[in-house]
């Protein structure tokens, strides 16, 4: 039982650290990329064996989904995919540097991480669970315990977004010419399972990992897959309304709740514990829909035309 | 005790990718690297006690989706910056086909 | 352990040897063309043979169920990927092994 | 029975790690998107192997989303990288298709 | 109120363009048309009791996420077709029957790759009317035994074999037959 654990853990380290040198030093940016997206998918591998079923799903749709597409496309627009940039050791001599600053980060990392707290706080949160409103820890951590992280975060997600459609209109086209009649059957066959299985994760969040994170990622990841097949944003009114309003809903109903709870209660996100579960479940559902929408938004490296016409 | 030796080294790794390449993706690709050994070596400690410590877990979640969004927008920079990129953002059809 | 337990661990095991036909393809064969052929059917008759072993090995028609959905979307994933490889890779000009 | 599951999980994790050496060798952008894809099934493989010898059923989940993820890095690929990537570009002896 | 859940829309007709013309009404009465909404209905059902694994509880999210999945779905259904229970059953043991086939006549080639490939490229002409399963068909071949479909056109598509091109084809039309069988469309019967 425990050497094929410590296999399975040593092949896992060996694959994840190669994969991290080839995605760094490979010649060729596309070895990097792809080398980067294997990497994504050990990396969810590891999660489920460090006890952590909620980063694993998330790793899957967004280490193994989105950021793959988002590198690809990327690689796609940079002209100069040659091998520019490859690294190179110029001296032997760096080595001098790296080996022994090497040990001392790890030494360092090591002794910081042995110094924490030791219990954590795993038996404070199962303690206080009960008046959560949900059962799964995570959840309760992320959207009462500490919602204000989520807040913040979720901010960052929009800021994100900000950012990247304030640099111009998304580079067109924003889809390449259709290069077969297998992607519309695609998406049409898998477009009702993206729906399904991130209603799905969406619901256990509250139970079992799971939760608005993880279904906004499928979702957003989904959405990715359906433009690619050839599918046109659905809410491409005039100046792009409802977009704008779906992408902050996250931000706005979370700011909402805590404005209003600390007007009850006097401190911000201090749920009374009768309305801690549905108070959770409104959170989850417009942090889900937020996070697919700005997910799918940062795909398009830009500010989304106010028309989507079939390129041609 | 393993993963966190491996999280280590991984964050070596990342950290001299970071420093030593040229190209602006690699980096890119080297701040993921880092960003993913430093959730490695938070998750590890919180699978040492023995009620898992979700608060590290939500942190890493949390994280994971601000890496996304880093790197999207390093990317919708870059490809504006790179010669033939800025391109393809005023209109150029892309591609030869 | 049950007939059916005995019968779903025969079947998880009798998946595995797939896979590895499938590397060894990817890794022997001379061309992409013949590639995709052995990943496309080796790797999911392995992961069919797979979850139908797990399932039986559960004993519960929905978790059976559950695990026959995830292989139909993988059939749908690889048989859709490999056709549009395939089907890139001819229009942008590599030629076949052989040909 | 469980250390059976975990053994072939050892046995396709290490085979898949073997695999991973057609990103090395190419020769053409497909073949390394191959390898790739080989990856992804073999993860829900394994996922589903630890899902029932460790009693997890959390990870049938996880082996859920990568199937269905696994279709959006070929399509992107084939949409998008494969129409950028002109022979030249990448480094390797891109004439490999046609030895 | 626009469904703003998904955030996609359909190809050809621009959503935008439907919604303006219809009216949402009208969009909703295009998704309507096709496999039978109540078959579809029935399918996505089925799916989320065994995301669920059965439990009562989750059916208040699952009927707003199966009604989502139903009527909003940004491609268009193709609605040329019915499908016919013995055929789905006649086509899965064929289906299964080949793949296990295919499996093992790639692993017995791959072992000895020089001496058992013979590759070739084969024309295959559609029996299969335009719009009626030619994609699934072009699909499913990938999992077959020694075929690969490399090219589609509007009257044939073109297959890359390894070993026994014939024996290939042969299988192919097979599985055109029953495919349309399934579907409920007319091929010619010979050939």
């Amino acid at each position: 039982m425990d050497w094929l654990a410590h296999t399975f853990d040593g092949l896992l380290g060996l694959a994840l650290l190669w994969l991290a040198w080839q995605a760094m030093h490979a010649p060729g940016l596309f070895r990097s990329v792809v080398s980067y997206m294997v990497f994504g998918l050990v990396m969810a591998l590891i999660w489920v064996r460090l006890e952590a079923p909620d980063i694993a799903l998330a790793e899957a749709a967004i280490g193994a989904g989105a950021t793959g597409a988002l590198l690809l496309s990327a690689l796609a627009r940079l002209k100069d995919g040659s091998d520019a940039g490859r690294l190179h050791w110029r001296h032997p001599a760096e080595l001098v540097f790296w080996l022994p600053f090497a040990a001392v980060t790890a030494l360092v990392l090591g002794l910081t991480a042995w110094q924490l707290p030791a219990p954590g706080l795993g038996v404070d949160v199962a303690r206080t669970l009960g008046q959560s409103g949900v059962d799964n820890p995570v959840t309760a951590v992320l959207l009462n315990f500490r919602s204000f992280d989520t807040l913040l975060e979720i901010g960052v997600l929009l800021v994100g977004v900000v950012a990247i459609w304030s640099l111009g209109p998304a580079p067109s086209p924003i889809v390449p010419k259709m290069p077969s009649p297998a992607l519309p059957a695609l998406g049409r066959a898998l477009f009702p399972v993206f729906v399904l299985a991130a209603t799905y994760l969406l619901w256990r969040g509250s139970h079992a990992p799971g939760g608005a994170f993880q279904a906004g990622a499928v979702m957003g990841a989904g959405g990715i897959l359906m433009v690619l097949a050839g599918a046109r944003p659905w809410l491409t009114g005039e100046e792009q309304g409802p977009w704008r309003w779906l992408l902050s809903l996250g931000l706005v109903a979370m700011l909402a709740v805590a404005v209003a709870m600390a007007a009850l209660a006097g401190t911000f996100f201090a749920y009374p514990p009768a309305l801690a579960a549905p108070l959770i479940l409104a959170l989850e559902i417009s942090a889900a829909l937020s996070i697919a929408l700005l997910m799918f938004a940062v795909y398009l490296c830009g500010r989304p035309p106010d028309h989507w016409e079939a390129e041609d | 005790m393993f993963y966190a030796i491996l999280a280590c080294a991984l964050f070596v790794l990342g950290l001299h990718g970071l420093f030593a390449s040229t190209h602006m993706l690699r980096k890119l690709l080297s701040l993921n690297v880092l960003t993913s050994a430093v959730f490695l070596l938070l998750v590890t400690v919180a699978d040492l006690t023995d009620p898992v410590d979700p608060v590290p877990h939500a942190i890493v979640l949390t994280g994971l989706v601000v890496t996304v969004s880093t790197t999207a927008v390093a990317l919708a920079l870059l490809i504006r910056l790179s010669p033939g990129g800025s391109d393809t953002a005023r209109g150029r059809p892309e591609g030869d086909q | 352990m049950t007939v059916v337990g005995v019968i779903g661990a025969a079947l998880v095991v009798a998946g595995v040897p797939f896979f590895l036909f499938g590397t060894l393809g990817l890794l022997r064969l001379p061309d992409t063309y013949s590639r995709l052929h052995a990943l496309a059917k080796g790797d999911n008759v392995g992961l069919g043979l797979v979850c139908l072993g797990l399932g039986l090995q559960s004993g519960s028609v929905l978790v059976t169920l559950k695990l026959l959905m995830i292989w139909v979307l993988m059939l749908i994933a690889s048989a859709t990927g490999a056709g549009l490889i395939a089907r890139t890779a001819l229009a942008r000009g590599v030629k076949p092994h052989g040909l | 029975m469980n250390e059976l599951f975990l053994i072939l999980a050892v046995v396709l994790l290490l085979n898949t790690t073997v695999g991973l050496v057609r990103i090395l060798s190419g020769p053409h952008p497909a073949d390394r998107m191959l390898a790739a894809e080989m990856f992804s099934t073999s993860a829900v493989v394994i996922m589903l192997l630890l899902a029932f010898a460790t009693d997890r059923p959390p990870l049938v989940d996880v082996a859920l989303v990568f199937a269905l993820l696994s279709a959006l890095a070929v399509v992107t690929f084939v949409s998008r990288a494969w129409s950028a990537l002109k022979p030249t570009t990448d480094t390797d002896d891109h004439d490999g298709g046609n030895r | 109120m626009v469904a703003p859940t998904h955030g996609l829309d359909q190809p050809a007709n621009t959503p935008g363009a439907v919604i303006q013309r219809a009216g949402l009404n009208g969009w909703l009465r295009s998704q309507k048309r096709g496999s039978g909404l109540a078959l579809r209905l029935a399918f996505y059902a089925l799916i989320w009791l065994l995301l669920t694994r059965g439990d009562p509880g989750s059916w208040l999210w699952g009927l707003p996420a199966i009604a989502v999945a139903a009527l909003f779905n940004p491609f268009e259904p193709s609605h040329r077709w019915r499908l016919s229970p013995a055929g789905l059953l006649r086509f899965s043991w064929l289906f299964l029957q080949l793949s296990v086939q295919g499996a093992l006549d790639t692993a017995w080639r791959t072992l000895n790759p020089r001496q058992r490939l013979t590759p070739a490229l084969v024309d295959y002409v559609w029996r299969l009317p335009p719009n009626g399963g030619r994609i699934f068909l072009a699909n499913i071949i990938n999992l077959m035994p020694g075929t690969l479909c490399v090219r589609i056109t509007d009257d044939a598509m073109t297959m890359h074999t390894i070993g026994d091109s014939r024996l290939a084809v042969a299988n192919v039309s097979r599985l055109e037959s029953v495919i349309a069988g399934m579907l409920q469309q007319q091929v010619d019967a010979d050939e």
